[in-house]
């Protein structure tokens, strides 16, 4: 056979700058595999010392424009854990429930506006437009819905401001949250649809065993907090994390790669979360996932895409629960600051994502540890890589290309997350 | 006309009475940051208001309205006029924005009548209530704009204990009491209100010697504390002015206005709008190749006092009707009445 | 009807929030791909055509010497270049790290820093004519339509550059700094969010940068008299635009002891 | 009521390229009624619409017939938007607004017209009255300047002017580029002043031009003895409304819109800047 190059210089329709670049040789072998991150780093973890506490999920919710919901609610987590503060109950479920319309929008764009280009042989979702109006009609409204409920409890989708340490700063309106209510109820056929159309798409047929991580909690569909597990048999509490997850460098990218200390490489995300949480999705969600014919736990990384869908069914679910119970109440928000060291891991719309702070006395940041779902992914990303394209190998250059690509857009990479 | 008492744990009955013709605004908040919104029933209503953060005039020059909306066909536009027809009730406002209102009233009509007020006005009732606890900021007793009304109103308010004293001022303020079963003033009810009055004008911790007024808008076109409020230290305590424009959107005489056109995606058609603006604001007196005709600090803010102080729009008399409001809301604490002082010293 | 202008939306550093905010133009996104060509847009396309655009929306601040290259490249095909949000207006939020020494910087973060090529992150303005800046971490959606609104009219957009504190006004707030001794940056900061934060109950932190001509010091000196220290008020200055000359002097301060 | 916010549709009949970025609009109201019933004096204004971009205060640029005229300079956005139409489009304006030139008060006397740039446009109409009932009015002299020969409008009237008995028209150019077959002199409108013929007993200035010019010429006129109050000029401010709402145009106790836009001197001097 012939040499393959396959060189990409700026990946599409993911966030943030990366290139691919693959050889592989006569014999078949991969000689040479990058995932190639090269957005620019902007040392976040660098000029977060100094800052004051209360200022810390304002600024690391600038690392993404996609999930900034899950930067701010981590960076408070991970303050609230170092100050000692314990959240109210109502406070944790509007937390929820932001976090979960962030998932919502951020998920129904990876499949909508990302992937489904891909998996129906269109550019982009403009030129979809044409044939299929009533789909993409369907991933507007399903994303805008995720924005209206994160404008509404946190003031703007993008970079919200009510939430702070200790609570928000203004709770919403209880008729802004009956119309939302009304929307979700309506909401549930699309994210059905959504189902059905995944579970249709043809996807590659390609798998391989790797350790998935998610956090957990018996009593809940974990998004905010839970201890990390995975399905090799991690199972920690998120200030353990820095114990068991190291973190290298690689000349090639400005991600940096993780994996479990003593062990290889990780996949974090909505199939690692599904696959590890099937138990406590909704059953309306379990049942979708059941009718789409597809079995979990699953190891194929494309899987993701079906497990952002039933995601979406589940997320619909429990919006409603908790619109229903909370009682949206003022509360006051009282707390002294001390030094500490606090750190939180909540589920990302892309996977797991860790911060941690050591504060003094004054509230002045002294240290930061951050490290977004990405950073996580990109090691795995690279070795499902070097196997997945072995199995390519009869295809034409652009289809190998085409399809490297869509492995790593399966993953939703966020690469400003990154390189934060 | 025969004056009118109602107890004021009955107010409910003179609300519904209103709210079977009106929408009802008033405040809605204690203290002196109250606003003055919809009243639906007696509870969200809070008399005993000092201040609200922005007057009534909201409700008649709101800060923001459309004026008409055109539409563009075959190269020709036909515009169609939108005209408010709402009747609202104004309940509690006091003396000193209901003086605010009749300055603007004038404003408004003249060579040219301001329809879009003018119409928000005649759909209007006017339930004033007289001041019995000024604010710490307000002069309203020095300009004669307060604390105690006795112009401009369909119906007065005045709280004489555990009563309201109801004084009718016009045709609709009779029309909206009638039949209702309340009892007749006596003497003593006004006697008490005689008293209160007394006992208010005591309280007024501002003031603002109004004969120095036209003189200072004359002659203090170049005067040093200009520069102070512009640029330097500030003003008896205050800091330098931010241009932030606070102090004329709180103000209950002020009226500037920009006009603006918005267009829709289909770029044919569209509304011509008006938002309120502000003196104190850079681009206010910009015009086309970066010319500005108030670029420094220093001459916003000398426009605008001397236009409260009667140079301008106002005429002879002054323009403001001491609520106080500006002096509140400056965060640099620029306070008028101060200034006024300075100026008349220096 | 007229040929569709050609768009382009580039990213540099930052958190490609302004094109969410873009995206999140959901009820109109169908009637926009009507109006405009969009023909460069890596996030969303996968077939970029690299000729030359009418608009170009750049998001993102220079911090690399081959962002330089490229925005000069971008802005030779462009006709109409638009500094889209804080971080390319002045480097925003990641311009933070401006005032570190850059090896701090890296050490903290790489173990290796001979693969980092990083430089301090500032404005595309800074190496390129900008014909037109969007301001807002992230700007306004409504603004962004209005801006393109305008090009296709091609009239001079209506945004706004006076203080926030006007749009506070607007929705009947008690202003925080005098009512709740907060130390809002809605009197030197740039209106177009409709006063989100004070409205909210939260002081306005400057996300919109520097109105137009505002009186950074005699806030700094507001501040100082409602009780907070000079490194607070240096923090506030040094966040969304720490690099712009408005705020320079307040950001650099170093306040006498 | 009449709404006076609200533009009439008005088409365009006749453009005349004036130069590069100038053009002078023949227009007439659609309801032929209005345009019977229309009149204005020299020096008024209308307030023109470009659905879309807006609304600017321009000048009638003259009175002679039935048409409203206006001249037009491209500056922004309204009047880019003009400058782009064609004969037979439409257009909104409302007016006439503001006061014009106090043609009553000069007449019998000696009329001196100072005009800057565009600041010819609204003394055009007074030019024309004044060459109307000419013997109503005393010597005429008019200096107009511009910044180079170019920019000079109404080139097409200057010999009619010319030929206005008992009249002198003097032209200045800032800078007058190499090879302009156009004759005048170079200098600013005050280097005429040598040679002015209009001297300050029995007559009256009228002044239009940038702001900073009429100043100047305000002074210069001073220290050949004219007073103040002989002196009327023409001011520009933003105006959003011409009706004496908005409050943009306000300088001092006046509103430039219903108060002038034509002022004496005496009234508004303290309040324009000094030089
Ligand atoms: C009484 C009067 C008479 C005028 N006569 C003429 C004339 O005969 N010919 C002519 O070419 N121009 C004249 N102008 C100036 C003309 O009004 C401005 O050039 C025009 O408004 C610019 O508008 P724009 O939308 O094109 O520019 P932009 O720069 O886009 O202006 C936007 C807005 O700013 C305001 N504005 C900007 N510049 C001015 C200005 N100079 N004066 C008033 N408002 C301004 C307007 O409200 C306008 O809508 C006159 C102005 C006044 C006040
Ligand atoms: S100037 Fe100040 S005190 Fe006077 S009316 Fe206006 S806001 Fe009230
Ligand atoms: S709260 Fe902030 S934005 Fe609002 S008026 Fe006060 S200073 Fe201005
Ligand atoms: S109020 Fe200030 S911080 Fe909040 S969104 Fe507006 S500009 Fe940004």
């Amino acid at each position: 056979m012939e040499e393959i190059t396959i060189d990409v210089n700026y990946l599409a329709r993911v966030e943030g700058r990366g290139a691919l670049n693959i050889s592989i040789s006569k014999d078949g072998k991969v000689e040479d595999l990058q995932f190639r991150i090269y957005e620019p780093p902007r040392f976040f973890e660098s000029f977060l010392i100094g800052r004051k506490y209360d200022e810390v999920m304002e600024l690391t919710s600038r690392i993404c424009g996609i999930c900034p919901v899950a930067h701010q609610i981590t960076a408070i987590r991970a303050i609230e854990n170092a100050l000692g503060i314990e959240p109210s109950q109502q406070t944790r479920d509007l937390r929820k429930l932001m976090a979960i319309s962030a998932h919502i929008q951020s998920n129904v764009f990876s499949m909508y506006f990302l992937s489904l280009p891909d998996l129906m042989g269109y550019e982009s979702i403009i030129t979809m437009t044409k044939d299929n109006l009533d789909i993409v009609k369907r991933g507007l409204k399903l994303k805008k819905l995720g924005n209206d409920i994160t404008d509404l409890i946190g003031g703007r989708a993008v970079h919200p401001v009510t939430a702070v340490v200790g609570g928000f700063t203004v709770i919403p309106s209880r008729n802004k949250m009956k119309a939302i209510r009304k929307r979700l109820v309506e909401a549930k056929q699309d994210a059905y649809d959504t189902v059905d159309l995944f579970s249709e798409v043809e996807i590659p047929d390609f798998e391989r065993k790797c350790e998935h991580i998610a956090i957990s909690d018996p009593k809940e569909y974990s998004i905010n907090h839970g201890r990390f597990r995975s399905t090799e048999g991690l199972d920690i509490d998120e200030m353990e994390y820095r114990d068991y997850i190291r973190e290298e460098q690689v000349p090639y990218s400005t991600a940096l790669h993780s994996h479990v200390k003593n062990r290889s490489s990780f996949m974090v995300g909505p199939l690692p979360r599904v696959n590890i949480n099937f138990d406590q999705l909704s059953s309306d969600a379990k049942d979708a996932a059941r009718r789409s014919g597809v079995k979990f736990p699953n190891f194929n990384p494309f899987v993701s895409h079906l497990a952002r869908a039933v995601e979406l069914v589940h997320d619909i679910d429990e919006s409603i629960e908790i619109i229903d119970r909370v009682p949206l109440k003022e509360e006051r928000r009282n707390f002294i600051c001390k030094a500490g060291f606090g750190a939180a891991i909540t589920e990302a719309p892309r996977g797991s994502l860790y911060h941690s702070y050591e504060i003094d006395n004054n509230g002045i940041v002294k240290k930061a540890d951050l490290v977004p779902p990405t950073a996580h992914n990109a090691n795995n990303i690279e070795k499902d890589l070097q196997e997945f394209v072995l199995t390519l190998l009869d295809l034409s250059m652009d289809e190998i290309t085409l399809k490297c690509e869509m492995l790593i857009r399966a993953y939703d990479p966020c690469i400003s997350c990154s390189t934060h | 006309m025969k004056a009118l008492i109602i107890e004021k744990n009955s107010m409910n009955i003179l609300l519904e009475r209103f709210l079977e013709e009106y929408r009802v605004f008033g405040p809605t908040k204690p203290g002196s940051d109250s606003t003055f919104d919809e009243i639906k029933s007696i509870e969200q209503l809070h008399l005993d208001y000092i201040s609200t953060v922005l007057p009534p005039k909201k409700f008649f020059l709101p800060p923001n309205e459309t004026l008409f909306s055109f539409n563009i066909k075959n190269g020709k536009f036909t515009t169609k006029e939108i005209r408010p027809d709402e009747k609202i009730l104004i309940l509690g406002i006091h003396p000193c924005d209901v003086h605010a209102l009749l300055k603007l009233d004038k404003f408004f009509s003249g060579d040219f009548n301001d329809l879009y007020y003018q119409n928000r006005r005649k759909n209007s009732a006017i339930i004033a209530l007289n001041c019995v606890e000024p604010s710490e900021h307000s002069f309203c007793r020095s300009l004669g704009t307060g604390p105690f009304l006795n112009e401009g109103y369909d119906i007065l308010l005045t709280d004489v204990g555990t009563n309201y004293l109801i004084e009718i001022g016009t045709s609709t303020g009779k029309r909206l009491v009638k039949g209702l079963n309340l009892t007749n003033a006596s003497e003593e009810d006004f006697h008490e209100k005689e008293r209160r009055l007394k006992l208010m004008e005591k309280k007024f911790k501002k003031s603002m010697n109004i004969s120095w007024l036209p003189k200072i808008a004359r002659e203090n076109l170049d005067h040093d504390i200009w520069f102070d409020l512009g640029e330097r230290g500030g003003v008896a305590g205050s800091f330098p002015c931010l241009s932030c424009g606070s102090c004329t959107f709180v103000c209950p005489t002020c009226y500037c206005y920009e006009v603006y056109d918005a267009v829709d995606l289909s770029l044919k058609s569209g509304t011509r709008n008006r938002e309120l603006d502000s003196c104190q604001l850079l681009e206010y007196a910009e015009v086309a190749l970066g010319g500005n005709f108030r670029r420094d600090r220093k001459d916003r803010i000398h426009h605008w006092m001397l236009c409260k102080f009667g140079a301008a729009a106002g005429g002879k008399n002054s323009s403001c009707v001491g609520c106080g409001r500006c002096i509140r809301v400056c965060p640099s604490k620029i306070d008028i009445t101060e200034v006024a002082k300075a100026l008349r010293r220096g | 009807m007229v040929k569709k202008p050609k768009i382009a939306i580039f990213k540099f550093t930052g958190c490609a929030g302004c094109q969410l905010e873009l995206l999140h133009l959901e009820d109109i996104f169908l009637d926009l791909l009507e109006l405009f060509d969009i023909n460069y847009w890596v996030m969303v396309k996968r077939d970029n055509d690299e000729k030359e655009w009418d608009i170009s929306l750049v998001e993102g601040g220079i911090s690399t010497p081959k962002e330089i290259e490229e925005i000069k490249q971008i802005r030779k095909k462009t006709k109409f270049l638009v500094a889209f949000g804080d971080c390319a207006i002045g480097g925003c939020i990641p311009s933070i790290r401006n005032w570190i020494p850059q090896m701090e910087a890296e050490n903290q973060v790489y173990p290796d820093t001979s693969t980092i090529h990083s430089m301090k992150v500032l404005g595309i303005g800074e190496y390129v004519k900008v014909d037109a800046i969007l301001k807002g971490c992230p700007p306004h959606r409504e603004t962004i339509v209005e801006l393109l609104k305008s090009a296709l009219l091609k009239i001079r957009p209506r945004l706004k550059q006076h203080p926030v504190c006007v749009e506070c006004k607007f929705r009947d707030n008690a202003c925080l700094i005098t009512s709740k001794k907060m130390a809002c940056m809605g009197p030197v900061t740039s209106a177009g969010c409709g006063a989100i934060c004070p409205s909210l109950g939260r002081e306005c932190e400057g996300c919109f940068g520097p109105m137009s001509n505002p009186n950074a010091s005699a806030l700094a000196s507001i501040f100082k008299d409602i009780g907070f220290s000079e490194d607070d008020i240096k923090r506030k200055f040094r966040k969304y635009a720490g690099m712009s000359s408005e705020f320079q002097k307040e950001a650099l301060h170093e306040w006498k002891k | 009521m009449i709404n006076a916010y609200l533009p009439n549709l008005a088409i365009i009949k006749k453009i005349i390229r004036e130069t590069h970025n100038t053009n002078t609009y023949m227009l007439e109201f659609f309801d032929k009624q209005l345009q019977t019933s229309f009149s204005c004096t020299p020096g008024q204004f209308m307030m023109y619409s470009v659905f879309g971009a807006g609304e600017s205060a321009i000048s009638l640029s003259d009175i002679n017939n039935n048409d409203i005229t206006a001249t037009i300079r491209n500056v922004g956005s309204v009047t880019n938007t003009i400058l782009n139409m064609k004969e037979g489009d439409s257009i909104g304006i409302r007016g006439p607004y503001g006061t014009g030139w106090p043609l009553d008060k000069a007449k019998g006397k000696n009329v001196l017209i100072i005009a800057g740039g565009m600041g010819i446009a609204p003394l055009r109409g007074a030019i024309t009255h004044i060459k109307n009932q000419r013997n109503n009015f005393g010597h005429l002299e008019i200096i107009y300047g511009a910044r180079t020969p170019g920019d000079m409008i109404f080139k097409y009237e200057f010999e009619k002017w010319r030929q206005i008995k008992n009249s002198r028209l003097d032209l200045t150019a800032d800078t007058i580029p190499a090879n302009t077959p156009f004759e005048c002199k170079a200098g600013l409108v005050t280097s005429c002043f040598p040679s002015m013929k209009t001297q300050h007993k029995n007559a009256i200035v009228l002044l239009c031009g940038p702001e900073i010019m009429m100043r100047y010429a305000a002074k210069c006129l001073e220290t050949i003895g004219f007073k103040d109050d002989q002196i009327y000029l023409s001011l520009e401010r933003r105006m959003k409304c011409g009706i004496g709402k908005c409050g943009h145009c306000q300088i001092g106790l006046k509103y430039v819109c219903k108060d002038g836009p034509v002022f004496n001197y005496t009234d508004i001097k303290p309040f324009i800047h000094p030089l």
